[in-house]
């Protein structure tokens, strides 16, 4: 009862001779207040929007993301952000981002959701059967070994790894031509 | 120190209701004016420290850093940037905003908005300027504003402006500035507010307790500048009085406030009080020699607010900038208002014991 | 890039953002770079508080304009004349950086006796030109003289055929009176600029310019830039502090798009699709793109290293490195071609990865309307955008065009990994390599683009496998060796030492991780030696096999030390070396050789970068250039490779080691820029009676009308510009409330003159964009 | 017709035509700002306080004068017109708080407002003030109806009387803060149509609680002589506010107590509670003077506080008041 008391801002106030505009009006909360990525684990990240490529650091907990901000160190950036890498928390946590695969099937005016290794197979075998129906090995008597059939366009905010990846894959692996990306657009 | 705040009316301009000057295009290239002279000669500043490129980069900004140039460049050396103990040595620290550098990118108000889980207010195109923030309230608490009026900024030329000799028919210039609570030295809110939520801060900035306050709203109507309101439903954490909170909770783990760390022209510089105010005296004189006449500081220390612990470099008169020319803080109005109260009160007293003594 | 790739040898920006602060002057034109770039503006902005001019040269006043000191209110699509204005400006008033043009531009070399100029009969056309077939032949182009490798040059500038005599007569009548006919800037406004970029240039002043999509986008983006590029070699200003040409990238890793493209034309590391006919077998293939001198000279290095990397032991000698695997092209297979046959119904199936082709690109309508001819669809993207529901939600579906129940696509939507949740590298807009690390794993079903890509080889590989056709070829020899996560990711940093190349097996070694240098243990999936050990660079590289390399121009990023210096980050200087990978060769600017006299010593105390110093270039800067070879070396009897070029040659990618102001080769629409209007332009050209630009394919068919230059029904121009509020086609910010409640409608900006009420709807040809002023509320129906 | 008809239709207007007519309105604030401070933005914010709080100021104000009342009539033995008094006090103070918690933003922090003492916080004062005042009226009634009934007898009852006594001195004394304070209230606030008349104020809301307080009483039937005085005097003190505030004017300031919606209300209420109830006593119609004089005050109250509300959203009123 008497720390009850004793915990009232008015006692402490009183006690302390203050006008209740100071420290003694501070609750609890107040008190035991810190930043929320102090006992983060950061990830070194580089901004996913435009091509100026501010470092950020990527603040995480228990698998879980906790803030974005910019990496101090970056000699671009030196620890700024614009407004959408300023929001790029919020990119990744934001509610209407999708984490279901969809399928539509053809004619249907609904999605229909799918497991992710069925989507996969199913991807594998439309490219599989178009490539074999529309593959070129001779044209005018040239060898060409390619398709024209599947197209290919990226955006640029894929990792060069995945684009190289792509073109591995598309180019080399399935002979595809018709491969674009955003930087031609 | 020159308390250099002060009240200047400008003339009335007689100038045209000017081009928005966001000209999509021209087409039909009349009315141009051949043989214009070149009046007006841009003149670098010269007393800058010349650059050398070899030199360290962070001995030419420790260098500078004692001159009224900005921080860009410094790195994690910028106040912006580097870890303090602010809170823990009780030092007071601001704001120190300006327009000169400032690019409207809103940053600022999307950092504030991320770090301290501020909600969307509302998705409402206003049409002024690029402003669609319209004023800071509960759910902003930093605010870009875009101002377009129709004078020179400085020795810019903006299309044929500058160069004729007749000034120019069309002058125009465009001012982003990030408003944010004042964090005032005598604070209306804070004195206002009877639930002792409102506190003053180690590091003398103004904090609004969420856990205590019960929205009486009394701290909306106490604010000299308009800042600090009441969050309506159905909005998060609706009910209670919000404005900055100085990033209270980064500030005692020795982190910058948001908006300061993410300006991307450290527009917003942030650090200790006496540093910036030197530092802000010594900019107005820099941009003052440097062709920006009407450049001031607003930092109404000489009124009863005594001073704001965030103050700004501002381009003309306060009043376009939605800043009143000469805040008062309520409290100075007490002694009145209370003697008006009491003397009435007494003289209520004597009515009525009178009225019953001689018409009893 | 084609503009800088052809001027100066690499397609990429020359300089870095922060060395913008070292300018003397800025100048900004086909960007609103604070808009669009507001944390690469702050080194504007620095470099502006320590004295700089910033010039922003743009139709629209923008949030740049508002921040610069000129604000030159322009044309849109009259960038050319108005640069070229500048450059005849300087050659006419003797007022360009002579020592720095003899010594190190083309300017010197001297041309065929055939090159026929444009001006010749003011008509627009140079020599060469091909009515039928709407093309140049370039045979008239060139250099008198060995080649390119060996052009005669004049060093006195006089002779009549000699390039800058040349360029001068070509931009003779780009008068100032000229630009205030065609640009709308006056007079007083072109001297104003002219003058503060000479005053801004020379050996103690440095100016820059940067440059984004306003330039690009048009039918002649390609000449914009190369205008802007003779600026800069006329003023002295490429490959020095402060100075250099910044081309600013709209999106995170555009640069690495191209270095490491998905592009038709283009393999890794800017070598060339081999062509049908022509490029029949690979030696027809190295000659045709194997010049005499300069760093291309090494091309069977890096492209029989490529293919090594591509098909691993499958790629040996005796099947020419697997060269028939790769398919070759036939035609132009680029996006707007594709769309037709898509159109058609030609097109099969689609990838669409993180892309929004039926907002973002050019007429979305057709795109959306093309999109329902497909067989099957694969779209991925963090949130559902408007290609995934083009099905069902989408104004064609609206306007009766489509019915979602008569569309036979298949349609797969992958939810995507967000940055944080995948580990890569992005090359920004300054040729950076910048490896973001994983934060956290990616939720629900969302994986990378990469486990995509990885999980369809492993299913395509191994139906290859099992099916033994000779068309799968290909895909069976692909050597797809990339170890994985517990999710089934393909190690990103094992793809990285790829691109950046290791040495070969040779033989069957037994202990292959101790050996320094073999990264992920030198084994494949199967635990088979795979490879050896890492190279540190290009200069490595062989073209006998024993090399594999993914992107030579990336080599030396995952070298012998083990360190992926992408990940580096720890910066020494203001130029960022210790913090990521700039290439080539973690040089932070390009042709820095130029930035010291042709003797070897620096231009100026203020401006030093890179010099030579006892017997070797060093410098602020990793020196690009060869490190030993002295600033007085002159090849004696026509060297091969690098040996070829001079000592004062700071261009190394071109054969002749110069600075291309006259392109000979690379270029279709001709070697010098000319004036042309943009396609639709509401006027004619003023200056030749060729009105737009003759080589560029117009792609018109009925779906995609074009109004012809001149045309009184459509007298306005309407540009579109990037919000710093929002990202492209907006998949990354429209969904995001803290950015849509900044920018929450979609509007247009109108200049008051035509502020009547007609101007309520702004139809163009191929659509119209409609906005009500009463809310104000504003909304464009895209196309 | 749907958006992409209309579209449609403009495409092949503007294909055939190449323009397409319509109808434009102008943007707000655009293409420069014509009004004033920033784009006309406020540059005070407008009392967020709803209907709860000029009816407090009403019931309050009536409440802590009728303590007053009560407190006299005991003194001069009217003691059933001390009772009714102390009624409408203990109901006005039972009242006031529920009619402030529900207007607050979180109504369960309500006891909040007690955990400090801030006096330079009028809302503070009041607060600590309505609990002084409830804290006195409510025992106060219990003792004086207790005490005047002599329910225990002897000396109990006599300790009663003694003690309701002293608790209506309280009541007295914290009531007639409660009637006076509010206008105190509004008058330490960045709204200059309010600080401007930080001294009217507290007098009109203390004579508008008096003369409510005297006026319901007068309706509940104590016509006596004091009360019918009151009247009088109450009426006359807002007759001649009235005039004062007509007279001192601060321009664009305080426009907002002159023109609009409030300033209707203002003039309206005074009218009402000032001469029309004064002439109504005159000619004797106390109740029709009292009713007018009630309905007065009533909508006076609201009337300042919709005035602040048009204040604070007026940017000219402040850069004028700082003029």
């Amino acid at each position: 009862m008497f720390s009850l008391i004793s915990k009232w801002p008015l006692v402490r106030q009183i006690r302390e001779q203050k006008d209740g505009t100071g420290l003694e009006s501070m609750s609890d909360k107040t008190r035991a207040m810190h930043a929320r990525i102090d006992d983060a684990q950061v990830a070194r990240s580089i901004c996913p929007y435009c091509g100026v490529g501010c470092g950020q650091l990527i603040y995480h907990k228990d698998g879980k993301l906790i803030s974005i901000e910019g990496d101090p160190e970056s000699p671009i950036s030196q620890g700024n952000l614009c407004p959408k890498g300023a929001a790029s928390y919020q990119l990744l946590t934001h509610s209407r981002r999708e984490l279901k695969v969809k399928y539509r099937a053809p004619r249907a005016t609904q999605w229909t959701e799918m497991s992710l290794d069925r989507a996969m197979d199913m991807v594998a075998e439309r490219v599989w059967e178009s490539r074999k129906r529309t593959f070129i090995t001779q044209e005018n008597g040239s060898t060409i070994n390619h398709t024209t059939a599947i197209c290919h366009l990226g955006g640029a905010t894929l990792d060069n790894e995945e684009n190289y990846l792509i073109k591995k894959l598309f180019t080399g692996g399935l002979g595809m031509v018709c491969v674009s990306n955003q930087a031609r657009i | 120190m020159s308390r250099s705040w002060k009240v200047r009316r400008s003339p009335a301009t007689s100038f045209p209701v000017v081009c928005r000057a966001v000209l999509l295009f021209l087409i039909g290239l009349s009315n141009r004016r051949p043989n214009l002279v070149c009046r007006r000669i841009y003149t670098p500043n010269s007393h800058l420290p010349a650059h050398r490129m070899a030199e360290d980069f962070r001995a030419v900004t420790a260098r500078r850093a004692k001159c009224g140039e900005t921080m860009i460049g410094e790195g994690t050396q910028s106040t912006n940037q580097r870890r303090h103990n602010y809170v823990q040595e009780n030092v007071e620290v601001g704001f120190f905003t300006g327009p000169t550098v400032c690019i409207g990118c809103k940053a600022c108000e999307v950092a504030c908005k991320e770090w301290n889980e501020v909600p969307d207010d509302g998705f409402t195109w206003i049409g002024n300027s690029y402003d669609n923030t319209g004023r800071l309230g509960a759910s902003t608490w930093r605010h870009v504003l875009f101002l377009e009026q129709d004078c020179q900024k400085g020795n810019q030329i903006t299309g044929l402006m500058g160069l004729s000799d007749a000034q120019s028919e069309d002058p125009f210039r465009w001012i982003f500035l990030s408003d944010v609570c004042k964090h005032c030295e005598e604070a209306g809110c804070l004195e206002a507010c009877p639930t002792g939520s409102i506190v003053r801060t180690e590091v003398g900035s103004v904090f609004v307790q969420n856990d205590v306050c019960n929205g009486c709203g009394y701290c909306v109507v106490s604010c000299p500048f308009g800042v600090i309101d009441r969050r309506p439903q159905p909005l998060p954490d609706a009910g209670g009085a919000f404005k900055c909170t100085f990033c209270y909770d980064r500030q005692k783990s020795g982190l910058v406030p948001a908006c300061a760390k993410v300006c991307p022209t450290e527009s917003i510089v942030f650090g200790r009080l006496d540093d910036l105010r030197a530092r802000a005296s010594q900019r107005v004189e820099q941009l003052k020699q440097s062709g920006y006449e009407d450049a001031q500081l607003y930092d109404p220390q000489e009124t009863s607010v005594r001073g704001i612990h965030a103050f700004f470099l501002i381009l003309g008169e306060p009043e376009a900038y939605g800043l009143p020319p000469k805040p008062q803080v309520p409290t100075i109005y007490l002694k009145s208002a209370w003697t008006s109260a009491l003397l009435t009160s007494i003289a209520a007293l004597i009515a009525v014991l009178g009225a019953f003594l001689f018409f009893g | 890039m084609p503009g800088l790739g052809t001027s100066f040898g690499r397609g990429g920006a020359t300089t870095a953002q922060q060395d913008l602060a070292n300018a003397d002057c800025i100048l900004i034109e086909g960007s609103s770079m604070a808009e669009a770039h507001p944390v690469g503006f702050r080194w504007v902005m620095k470099a502006k508080e320590r004295g700089a001019t910033i010039i922003h040269v743009d139709p629209r006043f923008s949030r740049t304009s508002a921040l610069a000191d000129i604000w030159i209110p322009i044309r849109a699509g009259s960038d050319i004349a108005f640069l070229g204005a500048l450059v005849r400006h300087i050659i006419e008033n003797e007022l360009f950086f002579r020592e720095y043009v003899v010594h190190y531009t083309n300017a010197s070399c001297i041309l065929r006796d055939d090159y026929g100029d444009p001006e010749d009969r003011a008509d627009g056309y140079f020599s060469g030109w091909n009515e039928d077939a709407r093309n140049y032949s370039m045979q008239s182009w060139q250099y008198k003289g060995e080649g390119l490798s060996f052009p005669e040059r004049d060093l006195t500038l006089q002779d009549s055929q000699c390039v800058f005599q040349k360029l001068k007569r070509h931009f003779a009548r780009y008068t100032p009176e000229m630009v205030e006919k065609v640009c709308g800037i006056s007079p007083a406004l072109f001297y104003k600029v002219a003058d503060t970029l000479v005053k801004a240039s020379g050996p103690d002043k440095t100016a820059a310019i940067c440059y984004a999509v306003g330039w690009t986008q048009h039918s002649k983006g390609v000449q914009i830039i190369r205008t802007a590029s003779i600026l800069q070699l006329l003023l002295g200003n490429i490959g020095r502090p402060g100075g250099g040409i910044l081309a600013l990238r709209g999106h995170a890793s555009i640069q690495g798009s191209t270095d490491i493209p998905t592009l038709y034309d283009i393999l890794p590391g800017y070598l060339p699709m081999p062509r049908g006919g022509e490029e029949e077998t690979l030696q027809q293939y190295l000659d045709a793109h194997t010049p005499k001198t300069g760093l291309w000279s090494n091309t069977p290095s890096y492209f029989i290293s490529l293919l090594k990397a591509y098909y691993g032991k499958h790629a040996t000698a005796e099947n020419n490195f697997g060269y028939n695997w790769l398919p070759k092209l036939t035609a132009d297979h680029s996006f707007f071609e594709y769309l037709y046959d898509m159109a058609d119904g030609k097109m099969e199936g689609m990838f669409l990865i993180g892309q929004n082709s039926a907002v973002g690109a050019p007429n979305s309508r057709l795109q959306r309307k093309s999109m329902a001819k497909l067989k099957w669809f694969v779209i991925r993207d963090m949130v559902e955008t408007e290609p995934a529901r083009f099905w069902r939600d989408s104004a064609e579906i609206e306007r009766g065009e489509l019915k979602t129940e008569e569309i036979e696509t298949e349609v797969f939507f992958f939810p995507a990994a967000g940055h944080a949740e995948k580990e890569g590298a992005f090359t920004n807009t300054q040729r950076l390599l910048q490896w973001r690390e994983k934060a956290v794993d990616p939720p629900g079903d969302c994986r990378s683009d990469a486990w995509f890509i990885h999980q369809l080889a492993l299913r395509l590989i191994g139906k290859a496998r099992a099916a033994r056709d000779p068309i799968d070829e290909p895909l069976r020899a692909l050597d797809w060796w990339y170890p994985e996560d517990r999710f089934g990711e393909p190690k990103m940093e094992a793809v990285l030492a790829e691109i950046n190349g290791w040495k070969t097996p040779v033989a069957a070694a037994t202990d292959r991780g101790s050996i320094e240098g073999v990264l992920f243990g030198g084994v494949d999936r199967e635990g088979n030696h795979h490879h050896e050990a890492q190279i540190d660079g290009y200069e490595e590289l062989k073209n006998d096999g024993s090399t594999a390399c993914g992107c030579w121009i990336y080599s030396g990023v995952f070298s012998r030390d083990g360190v992926n210096k992408a990940n580096s980050r720890k910066s020494r200087d203001y130029l960022g070396h210790g913090w990521g990978f700039s290439w080539p060769s973690d040089r932070r600017i390009i042709y820095n050789r130029a930035s010291a006299r042709p003797g070897g010593e620096p231009w100026s105390e203020r401006k030093k970068l890179v010099w030579w110093d006892s017997g070797n270039w060093t410098g602020i800067d990793v020196p690009d250039f060869k490190k030993d070879k002295p600033p007085d070396y002159e090849p004696q009897n026509q060297e091969r490779g690098l040996d070829g070029q001079r000592g004062d040659a700071p261009f190394i990618l071109h054969e002749d080691g110069l600075g291309w102001l006259y392109v000979p080769k690379g270029l279709q629409d001709g070697p010098m820029p000319t004036h042309y209007e943009p396609l639709e332009s509401p006027v004619h050209n003023a200056l030749y009676s060729r009105d737009t630009n003759p080589v560029v394919n117009w792609f018109t068919r009925a779906e995609n009308r074009f109004a012809p230059p001149g045309d009184p029904r459509f007298p306005f121009v309407l540009t579109t510009y990037r919000l710093t509020e929002h990202h492209t086609g907006g998949g990354m910010s429209r969904f995001l409330s803290h950015l849509s409640e900044l920018q929450p409608e979609m509007f247009v900006e109108v200049s008051p003159e035509l502020d009547e009420p007609e101007w309520q709807n702004h139809p163009s040809s191929r659509g119209s964009v409609s906005f009500w002023r009463s809310g104000p509320v504003t909304r464009q129906c895209c196309q | 017709m749907t958006t992409e008809q209309r579209l449609e239709q403009l495409r092949e207007q503007a294909w055939d035509k190449g323009i397409v007519a319509g109808r434009g309105v102008d943007v707000t604030g655009g293409p420069i700002p014509r009004r004033s401070g920033y784009y006309g933005q406020p540059v005070v914010k407008p009392p967020v306080w709803t209907w709860e709080i000029p009816i407090y100021f009403f019931i309050g104000g009536l409440a802590g004068m009728s303590a007053v009342i009560a407190f006299a009539g005991l003194v001069f033995h009217e003691i059933d017109l001390a009772r009714t008094a102390m009624w409408l006090a203990t109901i006005g103070a039972g009242l006031s708080p529920v009619l402030l918690t529900i207007d607050l933003g979180r109504p369960r922090l309500f006891l909040n407002m007690l955990r400090v003492f801030k006096y330079k916080s009028p809302m503070s004062v009041g607060a600590w003030i309505v609990f002084a005042f409830g804290a006195c009226v409510i025992p106060g009634l219990i003792a004086l109806e207790l005490g005047t009934r002599y329910s225990f007898g002897g000396g109990t009852d006599q300790f009663l009387k003694i003690f309701a006594h002293l608790l209506v001195i309280g009541s007295a004394f914290w009531g007639v803060l409660l009637a006076t304070y509010t206008g105190v209230l509004l008058g330490v606030t960045a709204i200059p149509a309010w600080f401007l008349h930080r001294v009217l104020l507290p007098i009109h809301f203390g004579s508008a609680g008096l003369g409510s307080a005297t006026a319901l009483l007068e309706l509940l039937g104590h016509r006596v002589a004091p009360l019918s005085a009151l009247g009088f005097l109450a009426a006359a003190i807002e007759t001649a506010l009235w005039i004062w505030l007509e007279i001192d004017k601060h321009g664009a300031a305080d426009r907002a107590l002159h023109r609009g919606l409030p300033g209707w209300l203002i003039r309206g209420s005074e009218f009402l509670s000032g001469p029309l109830a004064l002439i109504l006593r005159l000619t004797n119609l106390v109740p029709l003077a009292a009713i007018a004089f009630l309905l007065g005050a009533f909508i006076s109250r609201f009337g300042w506080i919709e005035a602040g509300k048009v204040c604070g959203r007026d940017p000219e009123a402040v850069f004028a008041s700082q003029g």
